[in-house]
């Protein structure tokens, strides 16, 4: 294993020396694992938090900041944050209003969450709780953990945090957070495994030709092995199955994302086959982002998230954010 | 067992977790995010030192500080779940300084019922739980039958290890391993391959204090 | 060869098919290979463009628009583009005042751009050019190609362009940029070569734990085969390199660029690294970047690149930049 | 030769360039970027096709229309420097109808003046030059001994091929390849293996024109 790293003990920690030598408009809390915005919290606003696994970056430390996220909390590589670190997040960003809590659908960050909210709670703070579940690549069921939750976090983050920004109460930014959710599909491809440096070496090995469909944010394998074909075709897997989940149409929030290891050359060549996709379906790519927006370390492959969008998710998507990741408007 | 017993299990989990780090984590790289190993060795190393730091005085206090340090510091699904497992099982014991096999067979009882509630997991998800379950009924007959702890602790030990082989063939329903659907069948279960871990070091550990001589 | 393409042939045309459906502030002309500012040209600017070989993505086309680049030509994959392309970008964004060509010093680009240079003064548009070689792993010499350059091309994009932006003539954008290119210095490290679709296997091979010392961006072997080390280690190398060029002091333009493959993560731990070599020799990290900004396709490995700023160009690096990998104050 | 003896020519080149692309691309990976082979098939590709929609009168019209397509089709250090070395050739030819071994011999050595004009390479930096040099001076040679154009081109192709594996041990100082130092030696150099390639299909462009019977 060759990564640019000092120990593999230390790996959250240097990261986080990293980003705070990196952006000043951030505080870095090194000893709890959590990533401010500088100025958190402000009063009457309410704050979002959110946190996972590290190994996503820039999800979601790079989210932090004006528009967005008051903090997140990385937790060590692929594994959620621990209660009392939410709960540190939690009570630093409270500025009166409540706190949102922003959390990936794994039985894990579920339960950690939980665990934090009922904590903070006892600390006198309202909170309340988005789950995001968007990856159509599993099925939901009673009987399962449910749809995992990947890009889709990254338009909860924007939308919700937006919303926040306005000074809208927690119930509002909560609503908001959920129909974005509701409104978002995921699937997702791997043409090659990552390497945790604990592990050392790949989670999964992967012939020359193979490919894996329907894969997580985790590095796992996904639902299928298959053979490697063109990136119009790969399209064509990923797109049919959001399509089949909640059909595609009108106005389209689009992310081709990146695992981390794929050059955004082909993450251009991927989304134009997506763009041509949606207007197959007669949908539109009205708003768009094309890179690497929630990764799984060193994985080639891709995902692509779609929401559609209303008036006012539109609305709240263009206004302006300020983060090491997404900026515009500022 | 007495709270010496009870510092030693957890001394005992806590190599037997080092040991079998790599182990938990291929378990966990085939079905799941190839953490398992790296998330109980760094809660089991805490457990280890929050017990040097303050040690507490009575097996339920040592079950619950355990728990606690679980919680606060693995994170991931198995966390809150051995965290609130262990948790559960210390509330169980209350403030008695020495506890009788079938008590900790009730305890243990409390700690499941614990995982359940918190993971939703029935018999058979592949989970912990099947691996936990047969472990405590076990060890239940064995107290009920009256035989040595070493006895029951070896039974138990027995069950465990037979119900994680057993989680082999299922199909994931719960946890990380159930987004593979059934490609998840043919691999053994990471959590319930440490609860045998866990479960084994109750033999280690009354090994331990009783050393049998020649 | 796994990768997200359709053709090995159409891997240039494709991505910029992308690139158009996703960013419509551009204007890309597929056939001709140009990515043009929407708005371009602007009666009075001066007209930046620059080109180079396609798969160092972002760099050039995700530098164009408001602030910095007025058109890129990206080449086929490593390969600079022909004249044909850039006369025609240089032609397409004179808005009378001029074009500034920037160039990165390798054979191929300066023959070019030269032959393009003459050609389009032959259309009557006026053209300087600024040469770009920053790379201080390359000894310069009067008897070899001379230095190479590299990260130090978006700088002087960045900081030239403000200027254009702001309505200064040619010959002083042409100045300021030659003065960002004097006051820049880069060093690179592979971890692992690149592939590229044409070639279908790894530009070379690396042992599991050595490394590529003084690369450049085309995935070609470095100066030197090392064995790996902790990534503190291995940014002392390349800052030494820098330091003994161009010695470190007062504020400095940092860049922790990724080379296509490097998860963020990494480039953060980097980052810290950096940060903490210049607080070590008095300079301060006064600006900075950190991902993927020059790249070699998926190779994974990280480059530095400093700048000594002065008031001006500090001024300029900070002025408003509104294109798909560069964005503040807009 | 006349007319028809240079667009076969650059067909050769044409043939040979496609069926030694991958030799020239791992050249080019061993000590340039690996496109070298990509580069020269995709221009003379593209000399092959403009020749075919306007097929020039004249010899020298044949070349300097190769020459400007690879300038506008190749890119790289290659394009602009093959570019022009067709380019004055083409332009030494003037308009003459046909061309003996001599006349080749100097416009091939106006072609060689060009590179050199515009890459500054000097014999031995381990470039094209390298072996386009020896091979003009061959074909020079065996025009001045007035000997049948195939030996001509025959001894132009051995001093090539030798040349260009004389660049194996060198050290480049010019070129992508120079960035590496003394790591460039071992290797050949793939600009002086695509002059081969092309210097070569002289002769089999030749044995073409003039089948040999029995
Ligand atoms: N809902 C659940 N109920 C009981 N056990 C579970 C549940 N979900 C996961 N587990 C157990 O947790 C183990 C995985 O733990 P770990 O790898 O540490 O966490 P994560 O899956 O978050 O990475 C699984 O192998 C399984 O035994
Ligand atoms: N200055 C120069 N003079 C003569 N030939 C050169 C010079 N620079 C490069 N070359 C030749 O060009 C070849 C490389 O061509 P190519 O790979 O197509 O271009 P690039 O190096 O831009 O990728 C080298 O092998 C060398 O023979
Ligand atoms: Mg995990
Ligand atoms: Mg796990
Ligand atoms: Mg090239
Ligand atoms: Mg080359």
């Amino acid at each position: 294993m060759k990564k640019l790293i000092n120990d593999v003990g230390s790996v959250v920690t240097d990261t986080l020396r990293g980003v705070a030598a990196a952006h000043p408009s951030l505080r870095v809390d090194i000893e709890n694992k959590i990533i401010f915005r500088r100025d958190a919290p402000r009063p009457g606003k309410v704050g979002l938090v959110s946190g996972g696994g590290s190994g996503h970056e820039p999800l979601h430390g790079g989210y932090v900041g004006y528009g967005m996220l008051d903090a997140a909390c990385p937790g060590e590589i692929f594994t959620c944050p621990v209660p009392d670190q939410i709960v540190e997040a939690t009570t630093g960003v409270n500025g009166g209003a409540g706190v949102l809590h922003i959390v990936k659908n794994y039985t894990g960050d579920v339960l950690n969450f939980e665990m934090a909210a009922e904590l903070s709670g006892d600390e006198g703070v309202e909170v309340m709780g988005v789950l995001v579940d968007d990856d159509v690549a599993v099925r939901d069921s009673l009987y399962t953990a449910g749809r995992r939750g990947t890009g889709a976090a990254l338009f909860v983050e924007k939308i919700a945090g937006a919303l926040a920004e306005s000074g809208a109460p927690l119930a509002e930014v909560a609503r908001v957070g959920r129909e974005v959710n509701a409104r978002s599909r995921s699937f997702g491809v791997a043409l090659t495994a990552c390497t945790t440096p604990a592990a050392g070496m790949p989670t999964f090995e992967l012939g020359g030709a193979e490919i894996e469909l329907g894969i997580g944010i985790h590095g796992e394998p996904g639902r299928a092995r298959a053979p490697h074909r063109k990136a119009r075709e790969l399209v064509r897997v990923a797109m049919d199955a959001i399509d089949d989940d909640l059909p595609l149409s009108g106005e389209t929030l689009v992310m081709v994302n990146g695992m981390g290891g794929t050059p955004l050359m082909e993450l251009y060549i991927v989304f134009a086959e997506v763009a041509a996709y949606l207007e197959e379906k007669g949908a539109t790519a009205a708003r768009r982002l094309v890179g690497d927006y929630v990764t799984s370390l060193d994985m080639q492959g891709f995902s692509v998230t779609t929401c559609a969008l209303t008036d006012e998710l539109a609305r709240l998507w263009d206004a302006p954010v300020e983060t090491p990741a997404l900026r515009w408007g500022r | 067992m007495d709270t010496r017993f009870f510092v030693t299990w957890m001394e005992e989990i806590t190599t037997a977790v080092h040991a079998g780090r790599d182990r938990l984590t291929r378990l966990d790289a085939a079905i799941g995010d190839a953490d398992h190993g790296a998330n109980l060795d760094r809660g089991f190393t805490a457990v280890a030192e929050a017990l040097a730091a303050r040690p507490p005085g009575t097996p339920g206090a040592v079950l619950v500080l355990a728990g606690t340090t679980l919680i606060r510091k693995v994170g991931g699904a198995s966390g809150p779940l051995y965290g609130t497992a262990f948790r559960e099982m210390g509330r169980a014991l209350g403030e008695a300084p020495d506890v009788p096999v079938a008590a900790l067979a009730s305890a243990l009882e409390a700690g499941l019922a614990g995982v359940r509630r918190l993971g939703g997991a029935e018999d058979g998800d592949k989970t912990m739980v099947d691996a936990l379950a047969p472990a405590i009924r076990a060890l239940a007959r064995c107290a009920g039958e009256g035989g040595e702890p070493e006895e029951a602790f070896a039974a138990a030990a027995a069950a465990a290890e037979e119900g994680a082989k057993a989680t082999v063939p299922l199909v994931a329903r719960k946890g990380r391993a159930s987004y593979l659907g059934p490609r998840s069948a043919g691999h053994e279960d990471p959590g319930a391959a440490s609860t045998v871990l866990i479960v084994g070091a109750l033999g280690t550990a009354a090994a331990r204090r009783r050393p049998r001589t020649g």
